[in-house]
């Protein structure tokens, strides 16, 4: 046998390599296969495309949505970024059978210029399964902690000290899901299912809490909101199905009721608010853009929006409504000139729309990227 | 309805640790009924839906023809369905595919019966436990809530009670007459 | 917080359960959710569709193409089905992070009408990683054994004992691919990359093997078979990708060439075979079906077939030529009156066709099933 | 074309079990041009395909101007390629995207430049270790051969030889001209 395997080795080299090369090679200069180390720099817009096997971050640039390129996790893959886009997680489920076996829940902490796996930090087997949503996973003002939304369907947040890289407590959250960390602090509030939300305060380490239950805030059967949430200053804005903006302070400790402001006073058509991410707000020119869908009733809440609105919530005047296709998800940039981003859920396209302020804040679109498959969350530092 | 509404209160009891095999001989339906009695004494909220509740006839007779349930999304009994169908996935509309596991727990739907005019309870309960789809989804969603109301959240993995397995596709069940 | 938690169980089953029940429920029957047990009875035709986490293999009624049921397994399935249809394997990977981390190859038994998991079996982590094929993954004539290529690249064949569920040995093949299992005993053959055969025969108990080497059987160059084949009576048909039919006998123990039969002799239009799975046999009429493509040329040989040729192989008789869309893989059934099933790799449609013996066996779509995803391999006990 | 034969000439020595990093100082072209040259002299079949000999000095024109080098499938240094672009994945057509591997072997078209009408040799690597596409693939696949003549396969993975870790794409590396 020893002979045929060297008889094979001469066989094995042809096979690989079948054609001779020619010597004189002087002016050839052959190229070699080399590993771009860190993406191109520039401000990003990441997309978390959710898999039942493997969820994938990709990562476009701002300007021009180029795919710059990507991490990649395993199914049901939530995710968050880092203030300063440095820094990304994505918190998804392994099995040893892809989907049956032995599971687990891992929290990925990658390096977004390098695309590469930092850390990694076992979860409680307990992690949401749920269309991503960015209230699902999110970092405490201060980047120390970050909270992650279970669901077994029982409902908790597990807190993750990022420093030491070990579970802090897990605080049981019943009837009550979605995680709307305060802008100083390490607490949290969340939306619970009598229509009143709860807001949970950690103690310093991190090991214990004290939790505080607000009025109801809104109505769970005739007027339910998103999971969906922006910052307008330091208060929070929900929408509910219908189009109406619950804008909301957690400066307190518990939740308390700014305001809310309908939409769609005084427009026909019965529109109503429709998509995922369905709502984001430009705090410079203090406009809310939001997806909308027109004959809106029971069951239309998540499809792609026909209109994206922009709205003074300073003056409470719609400012324009511009056309789109199937946009379920949106982002628009920081800053005077904003740019907007949006997915299109039929075509899984990511767009992005130029801001015309002098026409208020209208949309015109231009670019598109494929985003290659079901998405819910467009981030970024933008 | 015996079996939707003893995981749920097995579910609340044990929180989600629940076995179906464990629950198969624990009770029959008026005990289970029984036992929802109370909660709805004890719970502070009471979302009813203001259904008329005049018994379920004509949804009896439909299920003796079981074997014809259509699997045309605007059927009314998908009303808030959200998932392939197992009847295209080797199932059928109330039985998951070989192979594979029914959750323990599901959402519920509210959905009327065009030929009786009455509501009814739709149990989506998600199959567990293997990969591949088998078609086009039914994307239906009425009366769907997001997490906070966890039973009408046709967005989340049902399968997150069966050690997450991955969902393969999705039954309907009529589990009761809504009041 | 223990009174906290005990409020949330009642808030947990408002969310659950938020509909009060009807108390009188005399007419009404509930139904309850059920799993059936096995798939309907009758013949089942198999499409082994390879993904790059999870691959599946989809059952189908071979009578109307209705989906009967699948099986699910790991990175690039291969697989195969016992004589009777009742087993399925399934040769895949599983990694502990979909794409990186720890992986293992496992073989999977399937139980067909139960579509179960019968018994996993670790295989060295060499299993080739390539689109599938029948060819890589083998049961010996008396099923006793099972027989997986391995790519490294190093190229070698696993041998495993399925009664014991142990790997018996590995046989090394080096610049050689495919495994072609003789009709009876523990031998199999392998295509060479000089153009010829290697024929390794095992030991009674599987730990030892002989092999012996063909003279050279085609041009790897200028004639190049595919790795599909199919059985003639006891010959074994390779064709290539000119469309020549290489009729070989392994009955020696060694592979002897029978004929060489150009399909496109006479035939204008420059036709060559194309696809993947690209011929299947007809014992019964003594008619080959094979995928053909118009205009080949080098990089087309992978390509949809545009027509289905019949070719009379004892007469020596191009029988008709039936236009089809893009098919890439064929499968025709046993005995007189045949049907044929065909994978539409643009669409990813399985499509049965029945067969017409008095025009030719010339071919008429009969009904299609899509089989979501790409798939290269047609199986079923028919 | 050092790397690239280097791989080769290693992976025959010591079966697939090459490390990237172990290869890297250890010899330089000529030396490898040597090695290659004993093998082509001992081995039994030597399929060459019939190629001009002349020097590529206008590839190495071209190279330098790597930025530009354009990701249309119908480019000639595609011609048997068999996979989606690393240029389309945030990498280039000879750079793996960050965060990925590239894989240790490769198959290897014999591609015409149409500039100087020279025959090249392409290896196409694998990029590993990620899941997620990242566009159209090509499809050109001339000169693939199947696994028995393994250098030419574009149908295998070429991850293989990196712990068999998932595709992400593809590179095509003009590595030598072709006899």
């Amino acid at each position: 046998m020893a002979k045929m395997i060297t008889a094979g080795s001469w066989l094995i080299l042809l096979t690989l390599f079948p054609i001779a090369v020619h010597a004189d090679e002087a002016a050839f200069v052959p190229e070699t296969v080399t590993v771009k180390t860190r993406i191109s720099p520039g401000p990003n817009v990441l997309v978390n495309q959710m898999g039942m096997a493997s969820s994938t971050l990709y990562i476009y640039s701002a300007q021009d949505l180029t795919l710059k390129g990507s991490v990649s996790g395993g199914a049901w893959g939530l995710s968050t970024l880092s203030r300063d886009g440095n820094t990304a997680y994505m918190a998804s489920s392994f099995f040893s059978r892809i989907t049956y076996g032995t599971g687990e829940d891992i929290l990925q902490v990658f390096d977004v210029p390098t695309n590469t796996v930092r850390k990694e930090i076992r979860l409680p087997f307990k992690v949401t399964q749920y269309t991503p949503d960015a209230s699902q996973l999110r970092l405490s003002a201060d980047e120390k902690f970050i909270y992650v939304q279970n669901a077994t369907p029982a409902t908790s947040v597990t807190v993750v000290n990022l420093e030491s890289a070990k579970v802090s407590q897990e605080i049981p959250q019943p009837g009550c899901y979605g995680i709307y960390p305060a802008t100083e602090g390490h607490s949290f509030s969340t939306i619970c299912t009598d229509g009143s939300f709860m807001t949970f305060s950690m103690g310093a380490d991190g090991t214990t809490f004290t939790s505080r239950k607000s009025e109801k805030i809104f109505d769970v059967d005739n007027d339910p909101i998103y999971l969906a949430s922006a910052r307008a200053g330091d208060d929070l804005l929900f929408i509910s199905y219908n189009a109406n903006v619950y804008r909301l302070s957690d400066k307190s400790g518990v939740i308390r009721k700014v305001n809310v402001t309908s939409l769609t006073r005084g427009v026909s058509g019965n529109w109503g608010t429709s998509g995922y991410g369905v709502l984001s707000y430009n705090d410079a020119n203090n406009v809310l853009f939001v997806t909308m869908y027109p004959n809106h009733h029971e069951g239309t809440h998540h499809r792609g929006g026909k209109q994206i609105w922009a709205y003074d919530l300073a003056r409470g005047t719609l400012l324009s409504r511009s056309p789109v296709n199937d946009i379920s998800t949106i982002a628009v940039s920081t800053g005077e000139k904003p740019s907007l981003y949006g997915l299109n859920m039929k075509k899984n396209f990511l767009e992005e729309y130029a801001v015309d302020r002098n026409h208020g804040f209208s949309l015109k679109k231009t670019t598109q990227h494929t985003d290659f498959g079901f998405a819910t969350m467009i981030m970024g530092n933008l | 309805m015996a079996k939707r509404i003893d995981n749920l209160v097995e579910w609340v009891d044990g929180v989600a640790e629940a076995s179906m095999r464990h629950l198969a001989g624990m009770s029959g339906r008026r005990s289970l009924l029984h036992k929802a009695g109370k909660i709805f004494i004890g719970g502070a909220v009471l979302p009813m839906l203001p259904y008329d509740n005049s018994n379920g006839v004509s949804h009896a007779e439909e299920r003796h023809a079981e074997g014809t349930i259509p699997d045309d999304c605007q059927y009314w009994r998908y009303c808030s369905l959200h998932g392939g169908l197992c009847s295209k996935c080797g199932g059928s509309v109330t039985q998951c595919p070989p192979g594979t596991t029914p959750s323990k727990v599901a959402w519920v739907g509210t959905c009327r019966n065009p030929k009786d005019n009455k509501d009814y309870l739709v149990s989506y309960n998600d199959c567990c436990g293997k990969a591949g789809s088998c078609g086009d989804e039914c994307t239906r969603q009425e009366r769907d809530r997001p997490g906070y109301r966890m039973g009408l959240a046709s967005e989340s993995s049902w399968c997150i009670a069966n050690g997450k397995q991955g969902v393969h596709c999705t039954v309907a069940i009529v589990v009761g007459l809504a009041e």
